[in-house]
């Protein structure tokens, strides 16, 4: 479990999908659980600390549809897709602990990961900066002729930047090939979708790009899932972009530092009732594909898992501070160190 | 009296210059109910109001473009960019357009940028850098970083006053590292002079924001060994008092200049060229630069420590200098 | 004529209003070609030369509305604003020319300038750069309690600019009062409308922002004239920007040194039959409001008028290279020069 | 044979480097069949077809990001920039994730951003500025500034073949004034490395760009006076060719900085900051810098010409260090 399958990704809803999509959602749950409520508090894991609580069938019920070729630009709030690309657990622990084993060797920390080689472009802070830079990874696809797509997640916070509606136009211009995947979780930090714009739906805007898109429950993986499935009809038929808004919510502060007193109370308690995983664990149980005995079974696997992934992560040694200078550059500039000139 | 500590100063700064003129505001994101992401605005809603104190959608560009608008027409906007780093998203707005009014059509821009700038906090590439050279560099802007509370207060103060753009730049280790009693009521700091920080007669160092702390520690162990190191504070990087400069270096003939921005391009570069030329025949050695490295800034421990300057490196250079 | 109306702007549509308008456009038309085929070739001015030919409905059709409290921020095809606002031909033709007597004293060229006196903000290169702009004058405005409005000019190539996007966003969120007037020129330089966008009409982004908006014959005077009417009662009543979409025609190329070749012919002959002056001067003879006789008398006023400021603009000394170094900040730095250190 | 103009030289520069790697193509606003803003693309669309040859909108921060994403996915994009001053728009992108690639995720971006720059054109504030120094102070790019079309053909080409962020400064002023013969076929100039146009004895002077001519004609009548002043071009202003500098200030102990940049914050002072630290030893003078005064760049001719540096002044600051 865990690395990315060789084979295509599965495009029908049966047992072993649920069974898949359930183990991410809930390595995702637990993996940011520890790192919040553990890690981080015991001054393991330092900087930020962000993490996608309740919106976990986002990233899970989309980015199982991704095959290899494709490229991911996850949000801060979409560690599904870097565990269903095949980055591990014990990986992303030494990123967020700032190990030389992690997934920037310590050069970078917490949610700002990525991995090359399993095409997952590492979260470009700069809000919204990611959507120009999909259609780049989109505009090669097509220069090449593949019929790869890029999956673009960001939340409703980034389509109030520049870069989100440059990247967009020039995408649709084009007919790049790729999937925009907006987590509408209703915030951006502190700030509710009213102060961010002054329309009821992100999807309002894709008629201005030409753009078809649709509203999906963000919280419902199977709907995510079947969304994305339309998606990339779409878009790996050469039609161009396409945008699905996952209207979800945070269930967590921006980051662990705030404790969102600005969230109506209200509205926490209406979306903890729709939590997706235990939406997922209802959806099998009524066709009796699972009991509660395997849905224990399976948190303990993933709990076992975190458990010697974190005992890894710890084992792992801080990066050498000899290696503070290397690649800046392919080759190191002559006149050799960069603090002072020879 | 109890101590303010730099952040403190700069919220009071703000808000005794919004009790002081109505036509203050503040403007960015989260900075009205959430109080802004380092607090600094805290209460300010309360106390004067959704006009005054206005949250904006995530739009840098935006908001720097609002707010040299709001300036235009008369208002004193105080924008808060949530992370230095972020203005690079309204570096067009900065430098082509709120730098250039008053040379192109005469019209004055009484605008702040306060920015959150600085590592030292496990912030990685993004939320640590120091972004002051491209501002340094360009004519029309004045750019300020406070290294003590007082300053923090008086600074700000004077750059709300102020009849042209500031970029104020907070330095995020200072913003509850330091702290002191500060004087009761109204006082500016003006913009443009530095300070010596520590008179000294063998060498001089010239630092700025948090590295004055690192030249004052060094430059007390220093003393024990009886090296006697003066400390000058920039404050002002833009436009940079070149007098108070040159003459520290007139007076110990031996400069290091100090800086936790990247070597190449900083200030000290800068502060090298007017030594160099307008202080040749004082300097009894060479001018010594104390930068981070080439590089982004990194998020770990040990490798953000091998990239800050240290008080040890400081002391080994000076003593290197004193000793040429 | 030629300044800003003390009293308030005319709203019906009258032989009075009639022969204001064709005055501004005979005037920015002249001016420009005086510029562009005289002025430019002979070497007085240099730079860049922009004109409006074609378009000059649009500015002086909207901008006879506004008020001396109201702030505009014309494009570089919208001379006829600045001309309504009470800047004179001479003043413009000395900016040209790089005069001590022009508007930005020489520091900045051709259709870079404007007036705080009278309110225009000079044309600000980075395109769409305005936009943001024109939000916080709006800002002060509703700050104030006024019941003043911003008239925010730009072209279809600035829509494709984060800018654009960002300003307008944050405009319709917080309900500012802001006239946008976008001259839909189907040209961004030499990029055709499909090149920069996946839409046939700019109106199409309103939604996107909750923004009202409607599309305009930008080659009809009276037509931008009620459409701005109908704006600005939207906008004075504080109900947030409106957005005016003006279908309209690049008669020139991009510039004096463009050709324009991409342009196809056919294109350029049909526009050439919606002539703003013509359209203007027919409506005005249909209703027996003025003879062909009056229009040549018009034209000649305005060529005298050229004549006249041409001849005051060229008798006007270059800047003094003494200058050089005031006014980049209130206070000229100590230290003294700014070339050298002390 | 024919004299190539520097424009020409980039055109072919390009040209040639599509031809050779099926990887390499170009992006920007109306460069397919206008082709482009100076015509460098010209051509380019009817040999290469649309997919190598891409218009883009008005969108300087889509057209970087796009550039940074092809990168990333095999691609070895030359981006245009219409002018220098609108890479403003997009400075986020290239100095915060373009940039940073390499050393955050060890992911290579081999992407040219092209930009004409500098002024001397009448183009004013927004047409004519040298943005040469928040690049030069991004860790992870590289600049560029070619002075000749041998240069210009041979610096494009090596900075196409670059695994890391080029900033390729093009002068506007140079695009048709300079030309010389080049080289039949395949060459290219090896990024990082200064070269020395004019040997000297008596001093030297360090430039780049257009202002290395306005270094060579002053070293011209210096001569006819007896001062044989050393000519060195930078070329690549990052990574600096640090020995190069250090070795001709070692050779003739006197050195002046020439730049078209304002001088604070410009790259003169990097440079006083290199040789004050690592050849103090060997300066017999003051280190001079001249530059364009701190002021936005104006349009009139008396203005622009008052705010170039001139070869006039060249001269007048060499006599005075050769004096010394
Ligand atoms: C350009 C920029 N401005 C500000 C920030 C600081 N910041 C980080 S996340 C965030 C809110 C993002 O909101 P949204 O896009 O809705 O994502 P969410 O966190 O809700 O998933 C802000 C303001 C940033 N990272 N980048
Ligand atoms: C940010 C930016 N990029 C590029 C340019 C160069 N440029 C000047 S005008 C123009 C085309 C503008 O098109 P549009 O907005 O439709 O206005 P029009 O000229 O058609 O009236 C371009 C590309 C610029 N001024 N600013
Ligand atoms: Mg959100
Ligand atoms: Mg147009």
């Amino acid at each position: 479990m865990g690395a990315l399958a060789a084979a295509l990704p599965a495009t029908e809803i049966d047992l072993d999908l649920a069974r898949t999509l359930l183990y991410h959602m809930v390595m995702m749950r637990e993996l940011e659980d520890r790192i919040e409520t553990k890690l981080y508090r015991q001054g393991k894991v330092l900087g930020g600390c962000y993490t996608g609580r309740g919106q976990e069938a986002i990233s899970v019920g989309s980015a199982i549809l991704s095959q290899p070729g494709d490229w991911l630009t996850p949000s801060h709030r979409d560690m599904g897709a870097l565990l269903i690309r095949g980055i591990a657990p014990k990986e992303i622990l030494a990123q967020y602990m700032g190990r030389a084993g992690g997934l920037t060797r310590g050069r970078d920390g917490n949610m700002h990961m990525g991995c090359a080689k399993r095409h997952c472009v590492p979260i470009i802070s700069s809000i919204g900066a990611s959507v120009p830079v999909a259609g780049g990874l989109a505009l090669a696809m097509k220069y090449r002729g593949e019929s790869n797509v890029v999956f673009n997640y960001f939340g409703d916070g980034a389509t109030s930047r520049g870069d989100w509606h440059e990247g967009l136009n020039m995408a649709a211009v084009m007919d790049l090939p790729i999937v925009y995947l907006c987590n509408n979780n209703q915030y951006a930090y502190s700030t509710p979708l009213d102060r961010q714009m002054n329309i009821d739906d992100v999807v309002e805007r894709a008629p201005g790009y030409g753009l078809p898109a649709e509203i999906v429950s963000g919280n419902d993986v199977l709907a995510v899932f079947k969304a994305t499935r339309r998606a990339l009809e779409h878009v790996r038929g050469g039609n161009g972009p396409y945008l699905i808004e996952c209207k979800t919510f945070r269930m967590s502060g921006h980051s662990a530092h705030d404790r969102a007193e600005y969230v109506p109370g209200m509205l926490r308690e209406e979306w903890s009732r729709k939590d997706p995983v235990l939406m997922l664990q209802k959806y099998m149980v009524d066709r009796e594909w699972a009991t509660e005995q395997d849905f224990k079974q399976i948190r303990k696997g993933v709990l076992d898992e975190i458990d010697n992934a974190v005992e890894w992560a710890l084992a792992q040694p801080f990066p050498d501070p000899s290696t503070l200078e290397d690649d800046v550059y392919e080759t190191a500039p002559s006149g050799g160190r960069l603090r002072s000139a020879p | 009296m109890t101590e303010t500590t730099y952040v403190q100063a700069i919220r009071a700064g703000i808000w005794e210059e919004m009790e002081r003129d109505p036509n203050v505001f503040v403007m960015g994101e989260d900075i009205a109910e959430y109080g802004g992401a380092f607090k600094v605005t805290a209460g300010m809603l309360e106390r004067f109001g959704e006009k005054r104190v206005v949250d904006t959608p995530l739009s840098e560009s935006a908001i720097v473009g609002a707010g040299t608008g709001a300036a235009i027409n008369g208002l004193r906007p105080v924008l808060e960019m949530q992370f230095a780093d972020f203005m690079a998203c309204g570096f067009d707005q900065i430098t082509n357009f709120a730098a250039k009014c008053r040379y192109r059509w005469g019209q004055q821009i009484p605008m702040v940028i306060r920015a959150p700038a600085g590592g030292n906090i496990h912030g990685g590439p993004f939320h640590s850098q120091n972004v002051e050279m491209p501002y340094v560099h360009t004519p029309g802007l004045k750019v300020v970083q406070p290294a003590t509370a007082y300053d923090a207060k008086g600074l700000l103060k004077a750059s709300i006053r102020d009849n042209d753009p500031v970029i104020f730049l907070e330095h995020k280790y200072l913003y509850r590292s330091v702290k002191e009693r500060l004087p009761a009521g109204d006082y500016t700091v003006p913009l443009g002079k530095a300070k010596v920080r520590r008179e000294g007669n063998d060498l001089s160092i010239v630092a700025y924001g948090w590295m004055v702390h690192t030249a004052l520690d060094a430059a007390a162990q220093l003393a024990a060994e009886g090296i006697d190191m003066e400390v000058l504070d920039l404050r002002t990087l833009a436009p940079l008092d070149r007098e108070a400069v040159l003459a520290t270096v007139r007076k110990t003939n031996k400069v290091i200049f100090l800086h936790e921005d990247t070597l190449t391009g900083g200030l000290g570069g800068e502060l090298a060229g007017i030594v160099g030329e307008h202080a040749f025949e004082y300097l009894d050695g060479p001018m010594v630069r104390i930068a981070a490295p080439d590089t982004p800034v990194p998020f770990s421990e040990t490798l953000e420590k091998a990239f800050l300057p240290t008080v040890d490196e400081v002391i080994e250079q000076a003593r290197n200098l004193h000793r040429y």
